[in-house]
């Protein structure tokens, strides 16, 4: 497989795929795919683990940790506020009972 | 040998139909037949006579004479008959059961009489079924004297002037008048409740949107059909029905009994309870009535409550109601009609179980 | 063939979380999936965290944990305790700071590079300068955003010119990073972090707080992208699909949200861009458009809702429409009732034939003394097509020709949509106050037509048909 | 001072309305008021006596004794008003114009007359309007004459005995009574179709539901008013109307101009190019009826099209008029009545507006 | 970075080839879109097969070209001209070809390795061969198809223990695969390859052919996963994306149809597997059920459509629904009618009323004596609640209660689609020929509920509400 | 980027994307879509192409041949067939009009 392209693939897929995903979505989900889109992307924080992990100088272990604090919280908040907004899903009546 | 068909006019006090109209005259002589008719025959129900020339009819003051076929609506009479061409088919709703001088008319002249109101109601019958056909217009006139002469609207407004509520409409007996009266006071924006004793009218009123009135005592017995109620369950069913009457704004009255008085259904004592005002309108008024307090042919005043009985209700209606009774003749005639000329087959169970007086051969399966 | 090995493992962990991450997107797009999909998702991402404390040749352990710690405890339990209402703006934060992190991930990778590391190639370090771009200006960006959203700040900043000043300052941005890349020179590095963090505060002042969930979508996927740039840095496909499923996802999403709202990103974004455009729109007392999805919605999830019909509602015989209508909210539990004025449309009972005529039966209608009471309960009035018979002028304006009229309440309850077909006055031919109020949307278009939009987002709201 | 409110039986032939009912009594009460009342006020429209008792009124011969205000569908006798109060407030629809003697009598007593039906058309007075409210009633009522007088079905009928097509019906003049007979109309199942002269109909005729007719001759002149026709489009108009009525199964006329005889818009010509057994109901018969041929108070038939020109239509549906004009006087007298008693505020333009006679300040601006 | 050279180039090529095909598929999945989406999949394949040929150290160019020109040429022209109505066949046969091709790829890769060329891993060759399988089933399955299909053939072969049979082949196709990979011995390779010729055609026999467009589409997936193994094995992503999406998209289709006709793949596939199962349903003269979708989709696409209601409507009280569906069928560009039978219901005019109610206009409604002779022109009849009116024993069988009665000739139509509940009869208590009619399928439900379906379908045809 | 599961990435994203993209299709396109994703396996072509261009012995030569008459079949007779099903989207009306 030529290699430089591996990348450029699988930019292509997820981007193909994340939009696909998104193209029929009802408005009412509009915030909470925003919050959950926002909690996946709190993946940099093992991009952040890795940095601090291999810092050496002081300047890269400050930013390194900067780095994982922040994505840390990106994904610890991003995950509790999608999963409270979904929680209105939870409730809704069966609407298949006469629709 | 082409049949010769005579309609002469309706000679019965109040009758507006006839029997043939231009467009069942253009179809009998399609079918072969010579088709003579007396001058003014359509003129009460909006047929004039060149219409009826246009479609091939001759006009003649004897249409009787010499006619192999005479169509009407209600029996001529027994004079009339008696100039009939012995052995002739007479088509119509004779009731020849109710008149014993007509029956014997009928007899001496040796007519052979069909009375369409004894054709079996099987579904080929459903053509030729006058009874139904006549039953829609009566249940839909009735309806419109019911809410001519109640003193409300019928349907909800909500005005500058306040909120009307809608009138409480209830249909007793749910045949095809019954029904066609809940269909209509239903569009009139009634709320309208139907009664019957037959449960299968219950999906029936439903179908029309319209609810079924449950008094809570169910004649349901086996295999579907109602059995008969013990006196207790009747006065039961008399309690709550009379309860339920004091806050019903309009009564239609379609219950019957084929071949017997209309059932009593509402007593004096419950249209005493009803609020003044009130109407019912009761269609079985010729047989009786479903009220106790009407007076076929008449409109009452009973404490404040309007009881009118009208008769031949059909009539008021009848540019359309003579549409389908000749179309009901016609499809009946046609039975008798192989081209152009008269040919029973007897073995027809509409003709054989419908001719009067019963043909031996058949009088051991209609009895 | 793959050997088992601790770095395979780690690898195949990312491979699942991937995995996990679009089809827990997936998921979440249909409101029956939704509440999985972020718990599929959940599991992707402690799956992905756990493993890489696995990944050989990790040092800081220690460092790592802490930091972890200090990210999570507070974030989670804020968000725990976080009013609903308040939740747009916990995301501007949670994502600024995945913005944040981006871009100290690419600070890192510069200051290594041009403190003599191993020298990746040119097209990484220049992608880990535009992932730290972007993720700079979603950072700050966000900050403002949230700042606004949460009341800390509520003034628009606007200056004549600020969108070529800050059109100058991204031009100086990119040079600077193109210019820390060639000579990996700290006084560069420096002054790219300062311009684009600079960058994303001065984008964000001049915008209005109603346009800031878009703006917040935006930077989502801004974030998305900056996360999938530094992942190619790092090479990890975990990142790279992660962060671009979001940029690609958020940026249709911001689209349709703009669209919801009427709006263009463009004219979000440079909304005083040359002073002309829909900026008006937001002066106060305007008529404030709105989608039939989203009206539909307000109504779908809503307790009770007053349907006020009027003689627009006649005119296009929109009365079977809206009574299917009632039907599908009432089917989702919704209290739905019909309040008639006494003189709505042009004769008296005019609603009554109509509605009777669409087969809605009688006690699903109120009168208005009924009814009026009930405004204040209300979650949303829909109006179609009626107009003097809402009108609050009617109490108000002594002066105004239906004064003294008894009119229904609408304006009391929590929402009112009114639909109608644009700035038609009615029979008596006045403003309407309603229509201007705060609590007011309007739906433009032909009752009917209106009617069968809301219907089919009702229904679509149900999960396709 | 409580106001003393009397209320008489109504003594014009055929009116079976009152101006007060149990319910608004109560409210007057409420207001403070004394009610006296004469027994059997109701009873033609379904009010019984006990009610008005329960409702805080007296009964009485003689309620008009005292009264500080009389209330009234359509005015006393010249003989009653002798014996109201001098300076007494009369509202109801006195017509004070149309009969000479009732004026002079009126004026003779010095009676603060309001003739309701002189009621400024404003926004604010619309629940004071008996114009409308009655109308209402008028249409509906019409209608219902209609579809009873015609010889067809309103809807359209598929049957064993063949389909019925759905009746032609005409509302000429779509104000307040049209509109409503085409919304009856409608909902009773025939095709129906609206004519005005003013353009704003249209849509309005198309929100019931009914098919705007369109001679091809447009009246709309300038600002939306309708113009005066030249005299051959009058023609060109006429014909296209006749041509059209050919196919028309039932009329119902409630055009009318204000203060002026009902405009004649059917002639006899055209109502001899009509089908036999048609129908024209003519609601503006009270002001000399639309069609040429209309005898006010008679049903007459004219070659096979019967037309009938019934007076006082509402007082038919004399509970739910009556209801409404009883909430309308109501409404109107609440003006008068501060803390029960009698407060005139003649700033008020609609007691400014509707006195007779006109007061003099106020004469300037009533023309 | 990427150099330009003329590799970079072709591998771009392909790059985008692959991308066109994804959006081509997108653009495919919704009606509006469709017709553009099979051409930018054409741009895409035109795009890569033109590249190819630029592929340093490409021979036998001539070669190459002869076949692709014996490829294309009939197979253009035949499916240029091949009828409407014979095209799943046309399907059937293409697809079979492109399974070949592919199990062909895999047959010189496991010779070039057995020949002693450079052996590429263990996993690419046994890669190598399971495409193979797949392929080689995939190709002999689908000859067999467009056989069936194509009237060629038309028994089902079967025979008592055929599952087992099956079975058996199947698992000495897969030992002599695993030994071909390892031994790479011909005899080995030739026997895989035999047993998996004969696998799909074995498969294929017994399954009956109205169950064939199933067995073509999860052929049509096969071939997908099998190009794209072959593509792993010849390291070409172009391949390994088309087919894996063919594949997974083909999978997920497969399922859909046989849910769309109420089948499921494994019945399909193994419907005589134990002899029980929903077997009994081929036999002629059953009552064979439709989904509304399908129903939907044949209404939409018709253009002349006749509604018959009958007393079942009225029970349902579903004829403003029905009026609904009449009037996205008209929008559509349908042309509709009513017909109403003179006693349909239980009273004269029954159906009137209820056509009236839901505001049916008058001139769509038509009589038995016009609308007969209008069936035959008729592509569906829907008929909803109405079963003695339609039933035409009443013609043919002279004992029957309602011999005599003329009916409502909706079975000389192209299509008739019925709407009730169950089994239930009418008021004559009799059977109606019309439902075991080959042109009659039953959507069986309320009504109401099933017109409301049908509109939701109608609608969804028309892209989402 | 750790290159054994480069190709699994690529594998699970197409995979994912072709399903997502036909989760939602309505049943007229069944067929049409079927023949759709037909042609596009057709690209195993460009496959039989390179084998056939790289083939040494005459059985790989002629197994090649086979391959690319194959798959040039599959991919030009699912052209034509696919965008004649298609034809019949373009006669219809716009659904716009009044939906
Ligand atoms: N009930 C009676 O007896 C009676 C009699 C005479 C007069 N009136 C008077 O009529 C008025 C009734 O009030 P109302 O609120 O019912 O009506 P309204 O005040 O006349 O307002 C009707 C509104 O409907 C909108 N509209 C018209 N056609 C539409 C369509 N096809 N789709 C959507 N919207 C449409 C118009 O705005 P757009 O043009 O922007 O769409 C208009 O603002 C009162 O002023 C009352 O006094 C009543
Ligand atoms: N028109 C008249 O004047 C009159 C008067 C009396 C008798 N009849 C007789 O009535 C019959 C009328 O024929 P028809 O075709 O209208 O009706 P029908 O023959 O009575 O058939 C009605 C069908 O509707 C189905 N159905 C009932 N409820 C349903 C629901 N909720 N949703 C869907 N389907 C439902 C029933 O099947 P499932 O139970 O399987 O759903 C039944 O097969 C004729 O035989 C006629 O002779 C007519
Ligand atoms: N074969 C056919 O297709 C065909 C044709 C016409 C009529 N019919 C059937 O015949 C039935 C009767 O028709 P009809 O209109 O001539 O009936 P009808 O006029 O004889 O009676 C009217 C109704 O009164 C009801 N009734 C009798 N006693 C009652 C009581 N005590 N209380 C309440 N209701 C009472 C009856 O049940 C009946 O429904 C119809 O419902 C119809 O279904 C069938
Ligand atoms: N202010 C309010 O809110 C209010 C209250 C009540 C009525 N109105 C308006 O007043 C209008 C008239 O009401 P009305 O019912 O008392 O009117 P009306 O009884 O005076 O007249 C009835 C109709 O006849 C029509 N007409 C007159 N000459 C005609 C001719 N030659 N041919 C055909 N038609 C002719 C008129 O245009 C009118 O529509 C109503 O339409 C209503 O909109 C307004």
């Amino acid at each position: 497989m030529s290699d430089g392209f591996t990348a450029l693939y699988i930019f292509m897929l997820a981007a193909i795929a994340g939009h696909v995903i998104i193209s029929r979505v009802p408005v009412i989900l509009h915030t909470p795919l925003m919050s959950g889109s926002n909690f996946i992307h709190g993946i940099v924080l093992i991009g952040a683990m890795v940095v601090l992990g291999q810092a050496q100088t002081t300047l890269e272990q400050v930013l390194g940790f900067i780095a994982v604090v922040l994505g840390a919280g990106n994904a610890a908040g991003g995950y509790v506020v999608t999963e409270r907004m979904l929680d209105m899903f939870k409730s809704s009546k069966k609407p298949e009972a006469k629709a | 040998m082409a049949v010769r068909i005579g309609v002469g006019r309706e000679t019965a006090v109040g009758e507006r139909r006839v029997a043939l109209t231009p467009e069942t005259c253009g179809k009998l002589v399609k079918a072969g037949a010579q088709i003579a008719v007396a001058p003014g025959l359509g003129a009460s129900a909006g047929f004039i006579d060149q219409a009826y020339v246009d479609a091939g009819a001759t006009l003649t003051d004897t249409p009787f004479a010499d006619a192999g076929m005479v169509l009407c609506v209600q029996a001529p009479s027994p004079d009339a008959i008696a100039t009939l061409k012995p052995g002739a088919v007479l088509v119509g709703m004779l009731q020849p059961e109710a008149d014993p001088v007509r029956a014997s008319a009928l007899q001496d002249r040796g007519i052979v009489a069909f009375p369409l109101e004894k054709l079996p109601r099987t579904t080929r019958a459903q053509a030729m079924d006058i009874l139904s056909s006549q039953a829609s217009m009566a249940g839909y006139k009735a309806v419109l004297i019911a809410a001519q002469l109640t003193p409300r609207f019928f349907p909800m407004l909500t005005t500058a002037a306040g909120t009307i509520r809608p009138s409480k409409v209830l249909i007793i007996g749910a045949g095809v008048a019954g029904l066609q009266a809940i269909a209509t006071a239903k569009r009139l924006g009634a709320q309208v409740e139907g009664f019957d004793v037959r449960p299968e009218t219950r999906e029936q009123i439903e179908s029309l949107g319209g609810r079924f009135l449950d008094l809570g005592v169910s004649a349901a017995g086996e295999g579907g059909y109602a059995r008969q109620l013990t006196d207790e369950e009747r006065a039961e069913q008399q309690r709550r029905l009379a309860e339920h009457l004091r806050n019903v704004d309009v009564i239609v009255c379609t219950a019957a009994v084929p071949g017997r008085p209309a059932p009593k259904i509402i007593t004096a004592a419950m249209v005493d309870g009803m609020k003044p005002g009130s109407v019912i309108v009761d269609l079985a008024a010729e047989t009786g009535g479903n009220c106790e307090l009407t007076q076929p042919g008449r409109t009452i005043e009973h404490h404040g409550v309007v009881i009118d009985g009208p008769l031949n209700l059909a009539s008021m209606g009848a540019t359309h109601a003579s549409e389908m009774f000749a179309r009901n003749v016609f499809n009946f005639a046609s039975l008798m009609i192989k081209d152009g000329a008269l040919a029973m087959d007897w073995n027809d169970e509409l003709l054989a179980k419908t001719v009067w007086p019963p043909r031996p051969q058949s009088t051991g399966e209609t009895p | 063939m793959i050997g088992l090995n601790l770095q395979t493992l780690v690898a195949l962990s990312y491979f699942v979380a991937a995995t996990l991450f679009l089809l827990g997107l997936q998921r979440m797009s249909s409101p029956k999936t939704a509440r999985s999909g972020i718990q599929w998702a959940g599991i992707g991402m402690v799956l992905a965290t756990i493993a890489t404390f696995a990944l050989p040749g990790l040092h800081n352990i220690a460092l790592i944990l802490v930091a972890v710690i200090i990210g999570v405890a507070p974030t989670w339990l804020w968000g725990k305790k976080v009013a609903i209402t308040d939740m747009p703006q916990m995301v501007a934060l949670f994502n600024g700071m995945g913005g944040g992190s981006a871009a100290a991930i690419g600070a890192v990778e510069l200051f290594k590079a041009s403190s003599g590391g191993e020298r990746p190639s040119d097209f990484a370090l220049a992608l880990a300068a535009i992932g730290s771009l972007i993720g700079a200006v979603s950072l700050t960006g966000s900050i403002i955003a949230w700042a606004k959203l949460d009341g800390r700040m509520d003034k628009r900043y606007t200056f004549p010119g600020q969108q070529w000043f800050n059109a100058a300052i991204a031009l100086v941005a990119i040079v600077c990073g193109a210019m820390a890349v060639h000579t990996l020179a700290v006084p560069w590095i420096v002054a790219f972090f300062v311009l684009a963090l600079g960058l994303g505060k001065l984008m964000t002042l001049p915008i209005g707080g109603a346009d800031m969930p878009v703006v917040i979508s935006l930077y989502n996927a801004f974030t998305g992208l900056a996360v999938a740039f530094e992942g190619y840095v790092l090479g990890n496909p975990a990142l790279i699909i992660a962060g671009t499923m979001v940029g690609a996802a958020g940026m249709l999403l911001t689209r349709l949200m703009a669209k919801a709202m009427n709006r263009s990103i463009k004219n979000v974004l440079f909304s005083n861009f040359g002073g002309g455009g829909s900026g008006g729109q937001e002066i106060s007392g305007a008529q404030k458009p709105i989608e039939a999805a989203d009206a539909a919605a307000l109504m779908a999830y809503a307790e009770r809702v007053v349907i006020v019909p009027g003689y627009g509602m006649a005119v296009a015989q929109a009365q079977h429409k809206i009574w299917e209508l009632a039907q599908k909210l009432i089917a989702r539990g919704v209290k739905v009732k019909f309040a008639i004025h006494p003189v709505a449309g042009r004769m008296p009972g005019h609603m009554n034939v109509l509605l009777a005529e669409a087969g809605v039966p009688y006690d699903l209608i109120a009168d208005m003394d009924d009814i009026n009471p009930e405004f204040a309960n209300t979650d949303v009035v829909l109006v179609i097509g009626a107009n003097d018979v809402v009108n609050p002028v009617a109490k108000t304006d002594p002066s105004s020709p239906i004064y003294g009229m008894p009119i229904l309440d609408a304006v009391n309850a929590k929402n009112v949509v009114v639909i109608k077909r644009g700035k038609g006055t009615g029979f008596a031919g006045i403003e309407n106050a309603l229509f201007y109020a705060d609590n007011t949307r309007m739906l433009y278009g032909d009752g009917a037509e209106m009617a069968n939009a809301l219907v089919s987002e009702v229904k679509a709201l149900d999960g396709g048909h």
